[in-house]
């Protein structure tokens, strides 16, 4: 069963999501525990991937047994075993963390959002594994239309914002789509090991130069890069916690894996990709800066987490575009910090939310005492977002930094300083509110039932954990993930 | 579908059209090996006759299919699909693999089946689906 | 906003016009597409998957597993409406009608 | 370049088909429309696509005995490639629908100002 591995690891949360909606009908417990079983297996199969491709090199699956141009065949590296592991182990906290937010839903509704969820989980693990550009459409889209339903159970608040993404997403993946379109044309193939084979000797072609801005902006505007950002912020602010969680933490962040995957993996860095890359740099630069300074802006706290999302994935794309081997690990090491301590600042946030219903930052006088453990997670992932030392935050930063001085990058280095210092204030801000300002009135403590405090408690726990870990993850892993033979380009 | 927009003229043509329609959807699938057709295509029909019977009649007639066997439709009808490319797993092949399948056939004859089967799922899914979101999309559920 | 609006169609559409001189002409039998990949599933598809339509071939077994994602959004879907309408899926009436 | 020769001339029908689908999507009010200029946007990509399989004096995609060379078929795969992406196509609509369904049971209205403003009141 084991040689099975890449193909199950998409199997199994759909076949869990068939599963799901009617069984919750019969028993939501049961339903639910379903499906954390699946993810649970996901996560088992994700790490043995990852074992076995550190071990024995790449994994081709032929799905169909049919030989890869022809057939659609997966292709599991070290980059997208991390990845699949990155996207199960944080799916199973905001599966746990859903509970008891559904649980005045009816029978039917509680079963398809936690169907919707796994199908979420499946279109998100197809796109990381898939070694085929049409294959990872499909499961683009199927990532994307779950993450729609999902987003929209805020409220009609929600709705709006999510209509406003469905138009802005569905022309992203049209462009994606036209992008496939063009590089079919010139090579004639799908596949992505033998797109690289074919376009040896195509990349001054000018059908192939138009095939990458499409492709490059359709994934841009699905990683939410500053100038294409605009659909984000409404669409996190208004959703349900454990779904603004999970989507905050990995959702955009498969983008930039695509992204990664297509220019640099595939195309090679070369001729277009190459000028993509140099444009993305730039974006990026202004990007850190520009989700910074809005998220200084907002007196909203899920607003504010959302703007911060927008400036730390352009962190990401700012590594990956410096190119330096330090700078590339650091990206990879920030997508895997930044989901972890993201997704524990909105699952806090979430519960303050629900249990108290305040989000302005005002409101928050006498948090720290109200809800102590909630906070105390909320203020752990805080300081990893501002890069405090022994937090997996200031790891990533290290090696951004590190990274911008090898390539000399001064204006990047200036920014990565300043996107940090504008961090501190903004969440310093919000912690001084919380624990330092004396509240009116004596407010009681009420802290979140164990199914909402765990996850948020483990998620802090492992800000910690990776910061310790941090000489291991990146000898053991990270560095086997990097792409060999790409020159980049330089300005 | 509140109100059915049913009338003497309607029924009578509806009665006339629905077995028709039926034993094309269902032409539709076998034929798709040979020519232009298939799940997809057979699905939207078959789904079409029943969508057809709730316009007219509304979802309490008989005929309508209750969006909670439209869903279990759906759920099978996928299943179906992913269950075998399961066994040909079990049977140490890829996943998806219909050529292994212990079928007493050759092996292109096992493949043709294969394609068969799927068909038959996507078939399920497609109308159990596009049923339950003509109900979704037509009923009124809790407003906000 | 109306400026923007047409800045990015002009845009979109000189680089689209750009790209046609790179792309194959109509029906031309020598392009990539028609040379690559494809002329194994006419040559060989019917004897491999016993399906003399080439395109149910490609699609139910050369790419299955691109029509079993296919399956699943249309399922995605149809959950999807289920759960932004809010449509009740039990029966109505079992044990509760007055 | 060969600019305006007869085998070219889909690919304007592409671009024009795209560009009127984004402008629409950008510049209307209605959020109806603008779900139809989504879908005009998706049909100018399966054109493009399936222009690609069309090879001058191809036949249909189905083996024929009689018929043995290649290039006597279409190419089949970005057909079966956009058999997928149509129904992509679908879902996606559906799912839009159902949005648009739940805002104008709301606030009994589709044009994007007056939902906006009515937003705005409620906050």
């Amino acid at each position: 069963m084991t040689a099975h591995v890449p193909a199950l690891l998409v199997v199994l949360p759909l076949l869990a999501a068939v599963l799901v909606p009617l069984l919750a009908l019969r028993s939501v417990p049961l339903a639910q525990l379903i499906a954390m079983l699946s993810v649970g297996g996901v996560i088992l199969g994700a790490g043995l991937a990852l074992r076995r491709v550190l071990i024995h090199g790449t994994w081709h699956y032929a799905l169909g047994g049919w030989a890869p141009p022809w057939g659609i065949e997966y292709v599991i590296d070290p980059l997208a075993a991390g990845m699949a592991l990155l996207i199960s182990s944080m799916a199973l906290p905001a599966l746990l963390y859903a509970g008891p937010v559904v649980a005045a839903w009816s029978a039917g509704q509680v079963g398809a959002f936690y169907s919707l969820f796994l199908l979420l989980v499946t279109g998100l693990l197809g796109m990381v594994v898939t070694g085929d550009v049409f294959n990872l459409y499909v499961f683009l889209e199927i990532s994307s239309l779950a993450a729609y339903a999902l987003l929209a159970t805020g409220g009609i608040r929600a709705v709006v914002a999510t209509f406003r993404y469905l138009l802005i997403g569905t022309i992203a993946a049209t462009f994606y789509l036209l992008g496939v379109g063009y590089l079919y044309a010139i090579t004639g193939t799908l596949n992505m090991a033998d797109l690289t084979a074919q376009l040896a000797t195509l990349h001054t072609s000018s059908a192939f130069v138009v095939a990458v801005a499409f492709l490059a902006i359709g994934l841009a505007i699905k990683a939410a890069l500053f100038p294409l950002h605009a659909w984000l912020p409404d669409v996190y602010t208004y959703a349900p916690a454990p779904v603004s969680g999970f989507i905050a933490a990995v959702m955009a962040k498969v983008s930039v894996y695509a992204l990664l995957r297509l220019l640099v993996f595939v195309l090679r860095a070369e001729g277009a990709a190459g000028q993509a890359l140099l444009l993305l740099h730039w974006a990026a630069v202004v990007a850190v800066l520009a989700g910074a300074l809005l998220a200084l802006a907002q007196q909203d706290l899920r607003r504010m987490l959302a703007y911060s999302s927008v400036g730390q994935m352009a962190t990401i794309v700012l590594g990956i575009t410096l190119g330096t081997p330090a700078a590339l690990l650091g990206a990879l090491l920030h997508m895997l910090n930044h989901a972890v301590m993201k997704g524990c600042l909105f699952l806090a946030l979430g519960g303050v939310q629900w249990r108290t219903g305040q989000v302005q930052l005002a409101d928050f006088v006498g948090m720290g005492q109200r809800m102590p453990l909630t906070m105390a997670a909320f203020g752990v992932a805080a300081a990893s977002m501002i890069g405090l030392p022994p937090t997996a935050g200031f790891f990533s930063k290290w090696y951004l930094l590190t990274g911008a001085l090898e390539a000399q990058d001064w204006l990047a280095v200036l920014v990565l300083v300043g996107s940090s210092v504008l961090s501190l204030i903004y969440f310093f801000r919000v912690l001084e509110v919380a624990y330092f300002r004396q509240p009116g009135v004596q407010a009681l403590q009420r802290e979140l039932p164990w199914r909402m405090l765990t996850p948020m408690v483990v998620l802090a726990t492992l800000v910690v954990l990776l910061g310790v870990w941090n000489q291991v993850i990146v000898t053991q892993v990270l560095q086997y993930a990097l792409p060999h033979g790409v020159a980049w380009p330089r300005t | 579908m509140k109100t059915p927009f049913g009338s003497l003229l309607l029924d009578a043509a509806c009665r006339l059209m629905v077995p028709f329609i039926l034993l094309f959807a269902l032409y539709v699938v076998a034929h798709g090996h040979d020519s232009p057709g298939g799940g997809f295509q057979g699905g939207t029909i078959l789904a079409a006759t029943m969508i057809l019977m709730r316009m007219v009649h509304g979802q309490e007639h008989l005929w309508g299919l209750h969006r909670l066997s439209a869903l279990r439709l759906a759920c099978a009808g996928i299943a179906l699909y992913a269950g075998i490319g399961l066994l040909s797993v079990l049977w140490q092949g890829q996943y998806l693999d219909y050529g292994v399948l212990p079928l007493p056939v050759s092996t292109a004859r096992a493949h043709a089946l294969g394609i068969l089967g799927i068909e038959i799922g996507v078939v399920m899914a497609v109308a159990g689906v596009f049923v339950l979101m003509f109900d979704a999309l037509t009923a009124w559920g809790e407003d906000d | 906003m109306r400026a923007l609006v047409w800045l990015v169609v002009l845009l979109v559409g000189s680089v689209l016009i750009y790209a046609e001189g790179g792309l194959p002409r109509l029906g031309d039998a020598h392009a990539p597409p028609a040379r690559h990949v494809s002329p194994r599933y006419i040559e060989r598809s019917h004897t491999e998957t016993g399906t003399p339509n080439f395109v149910t071939a490609i699609l139910a077994d050369y790419r299955a597993y691109d029509t079993l994602g296919e399956t699943t959004v249309i399922f995605t879907a149809g959950l999807a409406c289920v759960l932004i309408l809010r449509v009740q899926l039990q029966r109505p009436g079992r044990g509760r009608r007055p | 370049m060969g600019m305006l020769s007869l085998g070219a001339l889909h690919y304007w029908l592409v671009a024009c088909l795209l560009l009127i689908g984004l402008h629409s999507m950008l510049a209307q009010r209605n959020l109806l429309k603008k779900l139809m200029a989504m879908n005009i946007m998706q049909v100018a990509v399966i054109v493009f696509f399936i222009a690609l399989a069309a090879k001058t004096g191809g036949t249909v995609p189905i083996d024929t005995p009689s018929i043995k060379q290649v290039d006597a078929y279409i190419n089949p795969l970005p057909h079966a490639l956009m058999l997928t992406a149509i129904v992509v196509g679908v879902s996606t609509t559906g799912v839009a629908l159902a949005l648009l369904i739940r805002l104008y049971r709301r606030y009994g209205t589709l044009e994007e100002p007056e939902v906006l403003a009515q937003l705005m009141e409620s906050a």
